[in-house]
């Protein structure tokens, strides 16, 4: 290892665990009573019909935020797409389909159902109990590739149209801006959420724009997460470049 | 043990931080360094959620308890850690796409070999 | 009118996404035009907010209006600086779109448009960094921007640099990133509040500063000022900005790196300039003393580069130097000094990345050895590299001039020699290959050991070039026209001054406009800049590294962990320098 | 008593950190990674987070390791494929 | 005093420490064991948290972790079958132990909820947590002829 770069380490790591230490023992004690936003976030939810306060604050409050979360999402599977595109040098190799052994096939082909199923109740109860779109989102995407572990590679793809994914992906971000916009042509402001009535405290129709921006999401981040997973599992194990062999020898 | 409570969460964060620091810099395996940072990462869940606890509280959620009758905890915190959590996981893949094509180029993946850019 | 301020944000990530969904079968023409609507209607809307700044405005997104002074939503801001960056960084795209027309060879298949929208996605995430009044937005679109910028950096991924440069810039921006949201968490534990004025106020009313106010400063300032390049944060810039497409470089070098400038001024005005923040005197010393460290080593390993995209990567470490001492001295004039200064350099620093592109795609090098008097031919190019190393050096009446003249006076003394110095180093560099590659002067210089050479690179268009498209000349031609404007164009600089000191500097006024001094040290520095190329072309042995220089150019080793290392040493060194005024206090 | 499941699970976090980082071999470090993210899951439900929580348990013990998992087979892939016709 | 938390502050405890311990050492087959462990560990654990603070809301992160836990143990499983290749590590006592927390856990909630749709939810974690842990401990133990391949 390089000496150097040991000192700087030893050097730089000390005065930041210092820097970090004397900061910790300034900072409020540990389940304090002040959390003034977070009083204030309660009470804005409480008003606005949204049982889960969470989401309230990511898809009302600080909505915001989540539309450039959205946006980093949608720029890292561009991204993806564009850092593991097939090069000229490249191709692409069928894998073998794989041997699964019975009980593992049967109990991935189980519970793709039901994680499906799970996947889509966290999000529709996004803005009532815990979960929401993104959480309910990457369930979803990862239920989808209990196909890979229970059959193999080709299953998953046929019923993987990545074109699809990829609107959707889209679609939903633009759908997210779409209803921001709409509050901005109403003539209150960007993302406001007073277009729709707040509905009745604890039922799945409540807290106006809350459900719509949460399901966008929701769509997002499946398609995103299929997106990039499905890169990823095309890298891992079909393309091949010219110094590869098939695999298997 | 009460006083080292009012300080342990944010002490641990704070060590979590630089543990991952340190594996990053002497990382021999550059998907390594990429889960470092996500240990890097893990610091800031944990040490936004520390500061949002209120002793005594629960989750602001009321679809099972009656709005008022317990003290919650702060939901703004949770709010940003969730961002947080998305951001770090897109981030992750990007720099493990990159990591792979590195791989292709340079035909390795250890950074003490990597020595075309310097100077 | 403040109500459309998020749109700066939504119009091009609508623009960006809408192509995606509609996709695969779109014309790449059809994407191409898409971007250049979408980007130059987006420009156009900054300008007018950017028209209408005075007052400055303030937007709620959501219409969470403040009640009592508090609320629980998203400010952004709309004064003349937020939009000035926002405008900036929208034209520069709208530059880069019209630059790389037709210009990569073979787009994704089946995702034409993914340049295009990656490209869109880069503009509203500097757009909505510039404008975020709100700590942890600011940190959203931050990471938006390194997250696009990341992509596009190893856009090329048959370039082993490119990729190489990609993963280094991200790991030290996340970890930066990651730094700045452990900032943000301690300043809400204090405060309980986001938006960056509340957490001015909240820190104001608790009293002087302490260890936690002194940890935040520098974790949050730690992920801004690697973004802005700052020595020891510095090394991912010079690896990623000289292996990225030309398009982005003259994004990343000409406004993103500005940005990370723009956001350190920002935060230190508005949440850490009061008395519960970092005395004044502590700002100075550490943001003077990083700023000339930051401009002296970009200075030196710029003029001894010979990879053109690295040299100008350097000279862009080296200005950011400047940047930093002339806000660092907190007067109103430094401020409208660097504001200039930063519009000015943006033009530049990208109208000669468009220029080291065009020999690239033309020759397939971008190295000053290998291309010695091969670029003759190019007449227009090398004739704009030259006017664009001018207006590095600050020849009046470059807007770069004026920008730098004012921020020389106001930093005063010994600084002015600084500032005369790094920018006829930097023009001087840039001479030196406008010399040697365009008109062939000298003998052709010997290579030396520890260095990266420009040569083998793949060009971005389908093959080498036979003769320049339009697109690619005229785009630099404009830039340096739109450089030379800002310095001309009367009451410019007024226009500058007066929205940037109602925004910050708390309510001084100062004018910026050219005065003899600044033109005859404008003059001096072009001056100094062609003796030094000049001796460097003719008398090679004279100007060649120093034995000191050398150990200077091993610390930029390409391990990404010894960069890691680095921002460590960074962060412990922000700390020492701005730790005197926490004890007093 | 709400206090002691507090330090447990940190602590718990805190040496599942360090074992991440230790093992320095990817494959090994996923599989550390994937205990970290379920029992920072824990921890977020006992800091009262469960949103956080939730999305922890999907990113952390699913998504990222299995990332991780794939980008270390295609580099092996590579790898082995070279040496075989070294 | 809450006689639920304190159960599952010894499950996190004494499950999160065993866990630790294997996933850092030893061969690939008893790391990924390990894995599997801390699914079956924390989601009774959590099951117990959700009764302890009284939040029956709680229960959807036992959920999700008695889907996808298993899943991501079956994947690594999967992944590294070179790795695997040749060993055989049995811990049937663990696993069928691990079983028994989950059973009693998911039993004592059911218990405490009472007959009705919390109910539902809580038996379709206890099949889910016992069948996963039961499948991925079987396949890592070479019961099944080979869960490799493409």
């Amino acid at each position: 290892m390089n000496r150097l770069r040991l000192w700087l380490l030893a050097v730089g790591g000390t005065g930041l665990a210092a820097l970090l230490v004397a900061a910790c023992l300034d900072l409020p004690r540990f389940g304090g009573r002040s959390h003034p936003y977070g009083d204030r976030a309660v009470h804005a939810s409480l008003r606005r019909h949204i049982a889960n306060t969470i989401a309230s604050v990511n898809f009302d409050q600080r909505a915001y935020d989540t539309l450039g979360e959205m946006s980093i999402l949608f720029a890292a599977v561009l991204g993806c797409v564009v850092l593991l595109r097939q090069t000229r040098d490249e191709h692409r190799a069928p894998p073998e389909p794989a041997e699964v052994a019975r009980p593992v096939r049967r109990y991935a082909l189980l519970v793709l159902p039901v994680a499906l199923v799970t996947g889509l109740y966290v999000i529709a109860h996004g803005q009532l109990s815990p979960g929401g779109g993104f959480q309910g989102g990457v369930v979803a995407a990862t239920a989808l590739h209990l196909l890979y572990l229970g059959a193999d590679y080709g299953a998953l793809e046929r019923v993987r149209p990545l074109g699809v994914y990829e609107t959707t992906d889209a679609l939903a971000v633009s759908s997210y801006v779409v209803l921001g916009l709409a509050g901005l042509l109403a003539g209150t402001a960007f993302l406001a959420n007073t277009l729709l009535p707040y509905g009745t405290f604890n039922t799945l129709s409540s807290g106006g724009t809350v459900p719509l921006l949460n399901a966008a999401v929701g769509m997002e981040v499946a398609g995103a997460a299929t997106v990039l997973l499905a890169h990823f599992l095309d890298q891992a194990v079909e393309i091949e470049d010219a110094t590869e062999e098939e695999p298997g020898k | 043990m009460s006083h080292a409570m009012d300080v342990l969460p944010y002490l641990v964060a704070a060590y979590v931080f630089l543990t991952g620091c340190y594996g990053l810099a002497t990382s021999r395996h550059l998907i390594h360094a990429v889960g470092c940072l996500a240990v890097c990462q893990s610091a800031t869940y944990i040490l936004l959620l520390a500061v949002g606890y209120r002793a005594g509280g629960t989750a602001p959620v009321f679809s099972d308890i009656e709005p008022g009758s317990r003290p919650v905890v702060d939901p703004v915190v949770q709010a940003l850690t969730l961002t947080d959590i998305v951001v770090g996981a897109t981030v992750t893949a990007l720099l493990l796409a990159l990591v792979l094509q590195i791989a292709k180029r340079h035909g390795t993946v250890d950074p003490d070999e990597l020595r075309e850019l310097r100077g | 009118m403040h109500h459309l301020l998020p749109l700066l944000v939504a119009v091009p990530l609508l623009g960006a996404a809408l192509p995606a969904a509609a996709g695969r079968r779109l014309p790449r023409a059809a994407v191409e035009i898409t971007g250049f609507v979408v980007s130059g209607g987006t420009g156009a809307l900054a300008l007018l907010l950017l028209l209408n700044s005075t007052p400055p405005m303030t937007e709620w997104v959501g219409g969470w209006l403040p009640v009592g002074g508090q609320s629980v939503g998203i400010v952004v801001l709309g004064d003349g600086p937020a939009l000035g960056m926002a405008t900036l960084a929208s034209l520069l795209t709208l530059a880069a779109l019209a630059y790389s027309w037709r210009y990569f060879d073979a787009p994704p298949h089946g995702h034409t448009g993914a340049f295009t929208a990656l490209m869109l996605l880069f503009q509203g995430a500097m757009c909505g960094f510039a404008l975020a009044g709100d700590l942890f937005n600011a940190f959203v679109f931050f990471e938006l921007m390194s997250v696009v910028a990341y992509a596009l950096t190893g856009y090329r991924i048959d370039e082993a640099r490119a990729v190489q440069g990609a993963l280094t810039f991200g790991v030290v921006n996340s970890l930066g990133a990651y730094a700045m949201l452990m900032g943000i968490a301690l300043l809400y534990a204090r405060t309980g509040e986001l938006g960056m004025s509340a957490i001015g106020r909240g820190l104001d009313a608790h009293g002087g500063p302490d260890a936690l106010v002194l940890a935040s400063f520098v974790l949050v300032m730690t992920g801004l000022l690697v973004k802005a390049a700052t020595v020891p944060f510095h090394f991912w810039l010079p690896d990623a900005h000289a292996v990225a497409p030309t398009p982005v470089c003259m994004l990343l070098s000409g406004v993103m790196v500005e940005l990370g400038v723009y956001g350190a001024w920002r935060v230190y005005g508005t949440v850490f300039a009061g008395p519960g923040g970092i005395p004044a005197a502590d700002l100075t010393r550490a943001l003077v003393t990083l700023g000339i460290l930051t401009a002296a080593v970009g200075a030196v390993m710029c003029w001894y580069q010979r990879h053109i995209k690295r040299l100008l990567a350097y000279s862009t470490i080296a200005h950011t130097g400047l940047f930093l001492v002339g806000l660092g001295v907190l007067t109103p004039e430094g401020d409208d000094g660097i504001a200039l200064y930063v519009v000015g350099h943006a033009a530049v620093k990208a109208a000669l990345f468009a220029c080291a592109g065009v020999l690239l795609d033309r020759f397939g090098s971008v190295d000053e050895h290998a291309l010695h008097g091969r670029a003759r031919s190019l007449r227009a190019t090398g004739v704009m590299f030259a006017i664009g190393a001018l207006g590095l050096a600050g020849l009046p009446p470059f807007g770069t001039g004026l920008g730098k003249s004012v921020a020389e006076e106001a930093a005063g003394g010994p600084l002015t020699v600084g500032y005369v110095l790094v920018s006829a180093i930097t023009a001087g560099a840039v001479l030196r290959v406008t010399a040697r590659v365009f008109l062939g002067l000298g003998p052709r210089p010997e290579d030396a050991e520890y260095e990266t050479s420009g040569s083998g690179e793949e060009p971005e268009t389908g093959g080498l070039l036979r003769r320049v498209p339009d697109t690619m000349t005229t785009v630099p031609a404009v830039l340096l026209a739109a450089a030379l404007a800002v310095g001309v164009a009367p009451g410019f600089g007024d226009l500058v001054a007066r929205s940037v000191n109602e925004a910050g500097s708390g309510g001084a006024h100062a004018s910026a406009h050219w005065t003899a001094p600044g033109v005859l040290l404008g003059l001096a520095a072009t001056a100094l800049a062609v003796i030094l190329a000049a001796l460097a072309v003719t008398r090679p042995t004279w100007l060649a590294a120093p034995s000191w220089a050398a150990p200077l150019r091993r610390l930029q080793s390409g391990h990404v962990g010894d960069y890691v290392a680095w921002l460590l040493v960074g962060t412990t060194l922000l700390g020492a320098l701005a730790l005197p005024g926490v004890l007093g206090g | 008593m709400a206090d002691a499941v507090i330090v447990v699970t940190l602590l718990l976090t805190a040496a599942c950190a360090t074992a991440a980082v230790t093992q320095r071999d990817p494959a090994r470090q996923a599989l550390v990674l994937s205990v970290l993210g379920v029992v920072l899951a824990a921890l977020f439900t006992v800091l009262q987070a469960p949103d956080v929580g939730l999305s922890q348990l999907a990113v952390g013990s699913a998504l990222t390791p299995l990332l991780i998992m794939l980008s270390v087979r295609k580099t092996r892939r590579r790898g082995r494929s070279k040496e075989d016709r070294e | 005093m809450n006689g639920w938390i304190l159960a599952a502050t010894l499950a996190l405890g004494g499950g999160g420490a065993a866990v630790l311990w294997g996933v850092t050492t030893g061969p690939p087959a008893r790391r990924i064991l390990a894995q599997n462990l801390a699914t079956s560990a924390v989601c009774p654990a959590l099951l117990l948290l959700s009764q302890g603070y009284g939040r029956p809301s709680y229960v959807d992160l036992a959920l999700l972790l008695a889907l996808l836990g298993p899943v991501g143990t079956l994947v690594f499983a999967r992944l590294l079958s070179d790795d695997l290749a040749g060993e055989r590590p049995s811990a049937w006592g663990l696993t069928w132990t691990a079983a028994g927390l989950g059973l009693a856990a998911v039993v004592a909630a059911c218990a405490a909820a009472g007959p009705g749709r919390a109910m539902v939810k809580l038996l379709v974690i206890g099949v889910l947590l016992i069948a996963g842990n039961v499948i991925a401990s079987r396949a890592l133990a070479g019961g099944f002829r080979r869960v490799g391949g493409g």
